[in-house]
């Protein structure tokens, strides 16, 4: 490409972001991993904001050499509503519907997440029965967010059709949300304590029926997949990443497993009731796309384990704990993680003895791992990149916050 | 040649080949196909822009391949549209895109010794048309009929023989296939940043 | 003027090699009437059969079962603004779809769909398609350039280099199905309708000509052939995920319809060179082999048999129509096609009766020319089903994978398949 | 109407022949030159097709299909040339083009 065609979509990069000037030069001070001949080649492309294929509104800088990827940088904030700063003006109750915006796609993981930190702030713990009922509603989101990952990202990589396939059955999912608490996908099913809700009648028996449903799902969209050659060549050896490289960059969830590391904090430091469940973690070796698409596939076949070992032992019991009408924890901080789908979805938070919080942080597992996309694209083509973010997993509105 | 055997010839001509092989309504498509060949000539050497350069090029080129299928060449004309416009014009607007267009299309369109070049070329046109003005005789108005039907087949016996028998020209197809080759390996050599 | 327009009708011959320059003209109409209307059942059924592969309906609303969406889709596109980006060439951009639907379009004049159903038999028949196919990159290079776009330029030039590499694997194929048409006379044809004759005479289609060599070449023709038209999974250009629409992103409108039309186009085109080449044509199942008048009557009733079947399919499909109030109008539009339907098979009937049973030459001839036809688009349907299928199947190949495919997989079997074929010939001869 | 005869085909061989030659030694640019040079081949080419008309011999359009593989080969390596030499010079102009070192 020209000289100056380079310059104007430099300009444009520029007016887009708005970046203060030290910023704005960032993507021509990429490193490069090997010298460049000269830079008659090289094309510095925007993919999105608006771009079918970055899941929402990631913006990715890419400096090509033709079609080879040198380097990317990710330009965020999008999406970013300031989720965090809104918690330091809402009570803890009040806030709790606002976390299940940040990974819309796995809300019930998020809520999970916060009313368990909230919890551990109080010095309260959920009644057994509420433990089983948060177990099984976050493994079947579990199940929904990998279903809806995978179908994207096939979609990415050209194959249309399992899309459809994983939103029928991810729709069964959806529906027992809906009876559950009447929302299907910003849920806000639990709160501070227990649960609001007790079950409705043919609960159990709804996600029994559900289990059977899905179980041969998942082996059609192993066959459609799994050995497929063309998506065999897409995803092996394509965005590799080492599980050393991994810990380092603080990248968690199935990304981290592909890459031969067993970590799983439902394991590691068990929360609700994940330690009485008896549950294999998988975990890949060559850490390429395509272990990480085993790697989520045999997650959801433990997640059906998981969620059958819950309902046969569901208890009886109360499904909230005392906890008073106005939430005042004792001034202090806490930091507690839970294991998300995609990843370790942490909230740290800092109570000055009000009745709202000091500051809420977040550790979206998204955000995290994203920052993996550079080290994995390099050298790699175009339409590489768009496979490693669609394997990444992200939802813009947990990396934007 | 007195205007009487010359329309004889063209007569013989037209009825050799059969009444249905005869082209339609011939001297207009030539006047038509001859004009868009040198309109696109023209614009090759005018255009500012390399890539309106090419289409004007594809159109002269498409322009002559018909103008070979009123020769009664069908082969040569398929040649030039598969060779010329399908192969080579794809690859001059590859490198049109793979250069600075840009640039090209701001600076300025000719050379330092312009007045020269369009001098020779003045030059070299009255030299054609004294040509054509004295030498007339040379270039009989007739027209020798070829069998259009089996044409591919003519050509294809003269490039490879025919029934065990080398062709005449098979020696030097076998060294333009040759050429081809040593073509290939030039230009990759010649792109490749490391070899 | 009747004498006039009567004087080809009882030829043998196609229009071009009579010199009927009438006939020729009627014939290209024709054909350009008969592909748009393909294009736009194409259109319809792509979407259908995508649907249903999904598990979901597809289009519903605009007629019965979406019947009328292409029109719909068709009057939305015509009506819409006619956009062009500031900065693009505002010239070659407006010429660029025409280029690729001229292309397309062109080919048509060589395609036989019967003995005399062509506009004209050249003797150059299959280097005349190859070459005038392979104009269509033109127009894609070209939009992608005028665009003055990245994305669209990227789409560009990875098709430019797709499309050249599959057409030297497409033409090597090609010339081992032309080497095959040698091997009874000894001297072979490039004429499209020779090719089939060629298949008639040596009594087997050149799919199965010298098992495997055949086939062989006839797969690698269809890899290359879903490759040349930048259908999935080759479709690199157009790559939504990656390049947004590739070279046609800044296309909208009338002008993006054209783009489409053109691609649909020259799906059919190939897919009729696939047919001829190793299909037998228009040639109807084991012509030699069941030859008689009782035979000619039977496969003869086959066009109003498959017409009648589409009308008996669309009345179930108008008496299971929900009873709601809602679904009348769709009903009877339904019942409508479905008598429609019904005609055309009572119509084909009627010639495929009066076509076998006397001796009047124009209904005879009329009769095997639909009958020519018909075996010619059943067959090319078929393919048409395939470009489907593998769209709802597969993955997309990567660009460096692609240009692999082409060079180091298909060229090395299509020039070994060619080297065989010319071998076996000898031997066999 | 004068019938088409040998002439005419000569006639427009030589315009495009002159109109080549124009592009070739006036044009800046090497794109274009390499264009006018492909303008000029074909010229030749007419007249080789138009002379085996005129004679009824064939040998010219075996010529002529030479003159395209000649064409093919000179297009390949002069284009790549010209892509080496713009990744060094960053330039496409004949009057920059003037070293035969650098």
């Amino acid at each position: 490409m020209s000289a100056a065609a380079k310059d104007d979509t430099k300009e444009n990069a520029n007016d887009i972001s708005g970046h203060a000037p030290h910023a704005i030069a960032s993507p021509l001070h990429l490193q490069t991993p090997e010298k460049p001949y000269l830079d008659s080649n090289e094309l510095i492309i925007n993919m999105g904001p608006q771009h079918p294929a970055t899941h929402g509104v990631l913006r990715v800088i890419l400096r090509l050499d033709g079609e080879k990827v040198l380097g990317t940088e990710c330009v965020i904030g999008y999406l970013h509503r300031g989720v965090e700063k809104i918690a330091e003006n809402r009570t803890y109750a009040m806030f709790n519907p606002y976390v299940d915006r940040m990974d819309y796609v796995a809300a019930v993981s998020n809520g999970l997440g916060y009313c368990e930190a909230v919890e551990k702030l109080l010095n309260v713990e959920a009644p057994p029965r509420a433990d089983y009922i948060r177990v099984i509603l976050t493994e079947l989101n579990r199940m929904a967010s990998h279903q809806l990952w995978l179908g994207t990202h096939a979609l990415d990589i050209g194959a249309m059709t399992p899309l459809f396939y994983t939103f029928r059955d991810r729709e069964e999912i959806l529906k027992i949300f809906e009876k559950y608490c009447g929302a299907r996908l910003t849920t806000h099913a639990f709160r501070i304590g227990g649960c609001l809700y007790e079950t409705y009648a043919g609960f159990e028996k709804d996600v029994q029926n559900f289990l059977t449903f899905v179980a041969p799902k998942i082996d059609e969209y192993e066959e459609l997949l799994t050995t497929n050659r063309i998506w065999l060549e897409r995803t092996k050896n394509v965005g590799v990443i080492s599980g050393e490289d991994c810990v380092a960059l603080g990248v968690t969830g199935p990304v981290l497993r592909a890459s031969g590391v067993k970590w799983d904090l439902r394991k590691a430091q068990p929360y609700a009731a994940y330690s009485k469940f008896d549950f294999e973690i998988p975990t890949g070796e060559n850490g390429d796309t395509y272990d990480r698409y085993l790697v989520r596939m045999e997650e959801m076949r433990q997640s059906l384990r998981i969620i059958e070992q819950a309902v046969n032992s569901i208890p009886e019991g109360p499904i909230m704990a005392k906890v008073p009408k106005v939430i005042k924890p004792p001034v202090g901080e806490i930091y507690h993680s839970i294991e998300a789908p995609k990843g370790e979805l942490g909230y740290f938070i800092v109570s000055d003895g009000s009745t709202q919080p000091y500051r809420v942080r977040v550790r979206p597992p998204s955000f995290v791992n994203l920052q993996a996309l550079d080290r994995m694209v390099r050298g790699l083509l175009v339409a590489d990149v768009i496979a490693v973010i669609g394997t990444i997993d992200i939802v813009l509105g947990e990396v934007d916050r | 040649m007195n205007p009487g055997l010359h329309q004889a010839l063209i007569a013989v001509d037209t009825t050799s080949i059969g009444p249905g092989m005869a082209p339609v309504a011939t001297p207009f498509f030539f006047y038509l196909l001859s004009g868009l060949a040198i309109a696109g000539g023209f614009l090759v050497s005018t255009r500012r822009n390399p890539v309106h350069c090419a289409l004007a090029l594809i159109v002269t080129l498409i322009a002559v391949a018909n103008l070979y299928l009123m020769l009664y060449a069908p082969f040569v004309a398929a040649v030039q549209i598969m060779v010329y416009a399908g192969g080579i014009m794809v690859l001059f607007l590859f490198v049109i895109m793979l250069v600075s267009i840009e640039r090209a299309s701001r600076d300025r369109r000719f050379n330092r010794f312009w007045p020269v070049g369009l001098a020779t070329a003045c030059g070299l046109m009255a030299l054609f048309v004294s040509a054509f003005v004295k030498g007339r005789a040379l270039f009989p108005d007739r027209m020798i009929a070829i069998p259009e039907g089996s044409n591919t087949q003519q050509v294809a016996s003269m490039l490879y023989g025919e029934a065990g028998r080398m062709g005449q020209y098979t020696f030097a197809f076998e060294i333009a296939s040759l050429l081809l080759l040593v073509a290939i390996l030039g230009a990759v050599i010649m792109t490749k940043k490391k070899i | 003027m009747p004498n006039f327009i009567m004087s080809y009708l009882g030829s043998t011959v196609t229009p071009g090699e009579a010199g009927n320059q009438f006939w020729a003209l009627v014939y290209v109409l024709i054909i350009f009437a008969g592909v748009s209307l393909a294009v736009v059942a194409m259109n319809w059924f792509e979407r259908k059969a995508l649907a249903h592969f999904q598990i979901r309906l597809g289009p519903m609303r605009v007629g019965p079962h979406g019947l009328l969406q292409p029109i719909a889709d068709a009057l939305k596109l015509m009506l819409k603004e006619d956009i062009i980006p500031a900065e693009a060439d505002q010239f070659v951009f407006w010429v660029a779809p025409l280029i690729g639907l001229l292309a397309a379009f062109t080919v048509y004049i060589v395609i036989p769909f019967g003995p005399s159903q062509a506009v004209s038999d050249m003797n150059i028949g299959v280097l005349f398609m190859l070459g005038v196919l392979s104009l269509g990159v033109l127009g894609i290079v070209v939009a992608g350039w005028a665009s003055n776009s990245h994305y669209p330029l990227m789409g560009a030039l990875r098709s430019s280099a797709q499309m050249v590499s599959y057409e030297v694997a497409m033409g090597l194929a090609v010339v081992s199905a032309v080497l095959m048409t040698s091997m009874r006379t000894g001297t072979g044809t490039l004429s499209m309708i020779g090719i089939v004759e060629s298949q008639q005479q040596q009594g087997v289609w050149f799919i199965f000509k010298f098992f495997p060599l055949g086939f062989v070449a006839f797969v690698c023709f269809v890899i290359a052939m879903i490759a040349e038209t930048n259908r999935a999974p080759f479709d690199m250009a157009e790559a939504e995920s990656e390049l947004t629409a590739g070279y046609h992103t800044e296309y909208s409108g009338l002008r993006w319809s054209l783009f489409m039309l053109a691609e649909y186009a020259a799906m059919i085109a190939v897919s009729s060179i696939a047919v001829t080449l190793w299909l037998g044509g228009w040639l109807r199942p084991f012509p030699n082999l069941l030859h008689a008048p009782a035979w000619d009557f039977i496969f003869s009733l086959f066009p109003s048999l498959t017409f009648g079947a589409l009308a008996a399919v669309a009345v179930v499909g108008a008496m299971r129509m929900p009873a709601h109030s809602y679904f009348q109008v769709q009903r009877i539009g339904l019942a409508v096609f479905a008598a429609l339907l019904g005609l055309i098979a009572l119509f084909l009937l009627v010639i495929a009766i009066a076509g076998r049973s006397s001796d009047a030459t124009v209904a005879a001839r009329l009769c095997e020319g639909i009958d020519c036809v018909y075996w010619f688009v059943l067959k090319v349907s078929l393919f048409m089903y395939l470009f489907i299928w593998c769209r709802a199947t597969w993955p997309r190949y990567r660009f460096d994978q692609l240009m692999r495919v082409g060079w180091k997989v298909l060229l090395p079997i299509t020039l070994v398949v060619l080297i065989l074929t010319a071998i076996v010939g000898v031997i066999v001869s | 109407m004068v019938p088409i005869t040998t002439i005419h085909y000569l006639v427009v061989a030589a315009a495009l022949f002159v109109l080549g030659v124009i592009g070739v030694l006036t044009r800046r640019n090497v794109v274009i030159v390499l264009m006018s040079i492909e303008l000029i081949l074909n010229a030749v080419n007419l007249n080789l097709v138009a002379f085996s008309r005129m004679w009824g011999r064939l040998d010219g359009q075996v010529f002529a299909i030479f003159i395209v593989v000649d064409a093919a080969a000179e297009a390949a390596v002069g284009l790549g040339i010209l892509i080496a030499f713009f990744r060094n010079k960053d330039t496409i102009n004949v009057d920059e083009i003037d070293l035969l070192k650098w």
